[in-house]
């Protein structure tokens, strides 16, 4: 992973949250407390500012920054969940540098690992895990294969629409929207929604670097 | 939306040097990253630290001071505090005897609360609140929401360590008082997050929300207005059902207020509930009527139901001296 | 209208009711006529009564207990209450050293508080309350409303009572604390009268009414709404234009909300009150935030100022033990 | 003056009173508080409860019963002006009796001259008086004359319509509407108006009474 590329993706990502403000609040007004988009955009409006900072840093201080950041500026559910991913990913890169798919792939899946254990969730409970889950099988059983990086690509945005739509008709039962019982069907879970942005955000960059 | 602020990214600072300005004689405001502390650190005491999202004032900042917390961590608006907020104000004002966190059972307080534990260099010891009976609990689940119940358990639980008792007796405490209490909302009108600029729902004239939280969320069911008695038998009805007291037993009663429905209103819910909760055979001997636990602007309130027993009694009783709740001293 | 009420006609009943209940330790509800007095009867000192129209709480009857009122007459919503309750509860609470009244200055309660005192054969004086800035004075006229500041003066003049100090010395320092106090107030939407069922006046999310009183009458003027800090400057530029307090003068700042209005907003525009009086060389030493004198279920609030002097500083930090005020004891 | 009438005219205000139930509701919400017509409804309901208690007495008690129970009853600023004109009538009525027109033209001005003075209050101020005052006037100054029942009813009439809408282009001094300053012109005063309804409603009745 190439701090270059992390970079990017935090500006990619700023662009695309912010562009899908009226969604994302609207889902977490409907089965949550309306302040998803806002606590993303905190998070990425502070990683935006830190670009300088971050730029002349290994990838796996990076993360580890963008990971503490994140705890600190986001809150919410998805704060400590999100900035787990992070430092997670950041911990596998110390331990030796993550530079094939595959070996992205072994980091994804190892911190997808740690979001399970921080939020003692798994796949099917209506939360962010529909997405990420699928997304790391995915990535995991493609690169196991070799499969051309473009194909990998497309597969986990695949992956990641299907995963984030299946979380339409589940009753909910971790995040505020297991409050509601059987009034959260029908709705897309917001932190689904988010990742499976995200995760299409910075697929389509490796896409165009890959191509570059 | 129309409220008293200035740009929407500085209400939650502004409104913050405010509480912490017209409550210099109790409190004190840090700044970066967000923490309030007693002015005067207390010693030789168990250091009671709660926190959450902002939006429900007075709670936390506002049961700051002798005889309940040490510290409160406001987040932004319904969003948790984060880890480093805790573990700031837990240095602020750990005082040798460990740290007791009183946390409102949601996923995002409970995950940033955990963080922070698990970081702390201190002993300490977590509270979960999970007083709300709209939800049902279940441990594959997140489980009940920590509502209104909370001020009172930070009331007793203050109170306890404030006698110089040990971490696991506070945190015994708190566990005890969460599990004689329980609470249950409806909602008038939705409220509306300051950075989200309109109603988090719709809602019309002729309808209520039955089961609601304190961040207006949907609750369990959207029914038709009813009158006031009707509205508190259903709320009473479900208390009563997850506390099963005996007959003659004690209780605090609490009308909690979400922010917009005046005293007027509160008063004769509790007294509709106080008649209901007699004619079940209990005895009201303690009473709190007012806004203790908010949803920014919601109009609605919850009726909150603790069975007491002598030592809960005593440590309510007990003098405190916050903003929000005074007496004895 | 969506209340929590059960018939239009029983909300008062209901609501004193449950206050009665709720503060069975500090007051007694009397039901024909209606008026509270404290459980116990104070002895040795001037009876202080105040009352008015409901739909204020926690204005008067939060106010009973030692400290501050002897008894309370709270009239329909917004409808002054009448002579032969004032007459039944000066009956109750006259120790032998004469009734003060304390009237909030507007045509129906002056009336009905002087008839009272014409008939009452006990010594009796009254404190009229007049601290909205928003009116002009004139002699001619109704003059100005007695709104919020009123709490300030029954606190203050309650003090004083309590030391045994007579009839005269209580009016004199009544009308003293209403001299030194300002206040206006600014709404952000209508209240409504439960019996009426509809808003009061008709206000869209643009607008505000800067200069209302208390019960939901229109202000003096409709204004664009503008964010917090703009209003403040006006509603303290006119009441320093009123008290015109000399540099490094002492004064009580308390912001009020008319009850809609979360305690988040408050607590901000606190922030901006104290800013600009402190710009202006005041000193704030005292502080009051939060739902003091309400108007129904309005959303909006008011500042008010106190000039302070070693005697009413004395009698506001001086004991209090009252449903809605209470330090000290 | 007779007992019969007064208990017929209970009626008749009542129902005038609930029939303009809109009407004086809104005047009080623009300029005042809302209430009068609560206000009024209160005191009438009252009223219509005693009438079996009043029955019996002589015009004198039930003036000052009347007075008495409206005192305690109405509240606001309109209780104590309405319950002082009914104590005057009865202190008058006991002083002597009050039969002829002109007697019932004497009460009525002294009764009027006492809301004066509670209310320290006059003409022009908007409030009730605007009504009560011209009427006084135009009753005195016709039974001096002796004129005909009839044209002094029609007169009355007339003089309470014109002085209700005087109102309406005045501004307050005193009452609720006093703190509106300008903003209360174009609006007539709420007291003026059911003022001006009760009179025509009894003046009605009496020309009734007069014709059968
Ligand atoms: N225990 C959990 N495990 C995984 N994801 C969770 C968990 N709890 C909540 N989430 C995710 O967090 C999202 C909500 O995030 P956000 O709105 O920022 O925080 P909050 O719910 O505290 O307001 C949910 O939509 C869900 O995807
Ligand atoms: N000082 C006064 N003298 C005469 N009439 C008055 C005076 N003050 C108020 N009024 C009358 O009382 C009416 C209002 O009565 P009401 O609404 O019942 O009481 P309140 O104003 O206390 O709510 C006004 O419309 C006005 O006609
Ligand atoms: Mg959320
Ligand atoms: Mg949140
Ligand atoms: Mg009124
Ligand atoms: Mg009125």
């Amino acid at each position: 992973m190439r701090t270059e590329f992390i970079l990017a993706a935090i500006t990619a990502v700023n662009d695309a949250v912010l562009n899908s403000e009226a969604e994302l609040e609207s889902l977490d007004r409907e089965i949550g407390d309306g302040d998803h988009f806002i606590n993303l955009k905190r998070g990425c409006a502070t990683l935006l500012a830190m670009r300088e900072e971050l730029a002349p840093l290994p990838p796996a201080d990076v993360l580890q920054r963008i990971g503490m950041k994140l705890l600190s500026t986001i809150g919410g559910a998805s704060g400590p969940l999100i900035a787990t991913f992070f430092m997670t990913m950041a911990k596998v890169e110390k331990a030796g540098d993550i530079s094939t798919l595959a070996e992205i792939s072994a980091a994804f899946t190892a911190s997808v690992e740690a979001i399970k254990q921080r939020g003692k969730a798994n796949a099917g409970e209506k939360t962010m895990l529909d997405t990420l889950i699928p997304v790391a099988n995915t990535f995991s059983s493609l690169t196991a294969v070799n499969a051309e990086p473009t194909q990998v690509f497309d597969a986990i945005q695949q992956a990641a629409e299907q995963g984030m739509l299946s979380t339409k008709d589940m009753i909910a039962t971790k995040g505020r929207a297991a409050f509601l019982g059987e009034r959260a069907i029908g709705h897309i879970d917001p932190g689904a929604r988010s990742s499976q942005i995200i995760i299409h955000t910075i697929t389509e960059l490796a896409k165009q670097h890959q191509a570059a | 939306m129309k409220k008293f602020i200035n740009n929407v990214d500085d209400i939650l600072t502004e409104s913050l040097s405010g509480f912490a300005a017209a409550h210099s004689d109790i409190v004190s405001l840090n700044l970066e990253p967000h923490f309030f502390t007693r002015r005067e650190k207390a010693e030789n005491k168990v250091a009671i630290i709660s926190g959450g999202g902002s939006g429900h004032e007075p709670l936390h900042s506002g049961y700051i001071g002798y005889g309940m917390l040490d510290a409160a961590c406001p987040g932004h608006v319904f969003t948790s505090p984060s880890p480093d907020q805790m573990l700031a104000a837990a240095e602020a004002v750990h005082a040798g005897k460990g740290v007791l966190f009183i946390v409102k059972n949601y996923a995002g307080d409970v995950m940033n609360f955990e963080m922070a534990a698990e970081m702390l260099p201190f002993e300490n010891a977590t509270v979960l609140t999970s007083d709300d009976v709209a939800v049902e609990n279940s441990t594959y689940t997140t489980g009940r929401r920590g509502v209104a119940g909370t001020v009172i358990v930070e009331k007793v639980v203050g109170s306890l360590a404030e006698t110089g008792a040990d971490l696991a007796a506070c945190k015994a405490l708190g566990d005890k008082v969460n599990s004689r209490t329980a609470s249950m909302g409806v909602a008038l009108t939705s409220c509306t997050v300051p950075a989200a600029g309109r109603p988090t729902f719709d809602i019309d004239e002729t309808e209520l929300e039955m089961g609601v939280g304190i961040h207006g969320e949907p609750g369990r069911r959207r029914e038709k207005m009813r009158n006031a008695d009707a509205i508190v038998a259903d709320l009473v009805a479900a208390i009563l059902e997850d506390l099963k007291p005996t007959q003659g037993s004690e209780v605090l009663l609490l009308i909690n207020g979400f922010a917009a429905t005046p005293l007027m209103e509160l008063y004769l819910l509790y007294n509709s509930a106080a008649k209901l909760l007699q004619a079940h055979g209990l005895v009201i001997s303690r009473s709190l009527v007012g806004n203790y636990t908010t949803a920014l602007d919601m109009a609605g309130a919850s009726i909150t139901v603790t069975l007491l027993d002598d030592e809960i009694r005593q440590h309510w009783d007990s003098p405190v001296h916050t903003a929000a709740l005074r007496w004895q001293c």
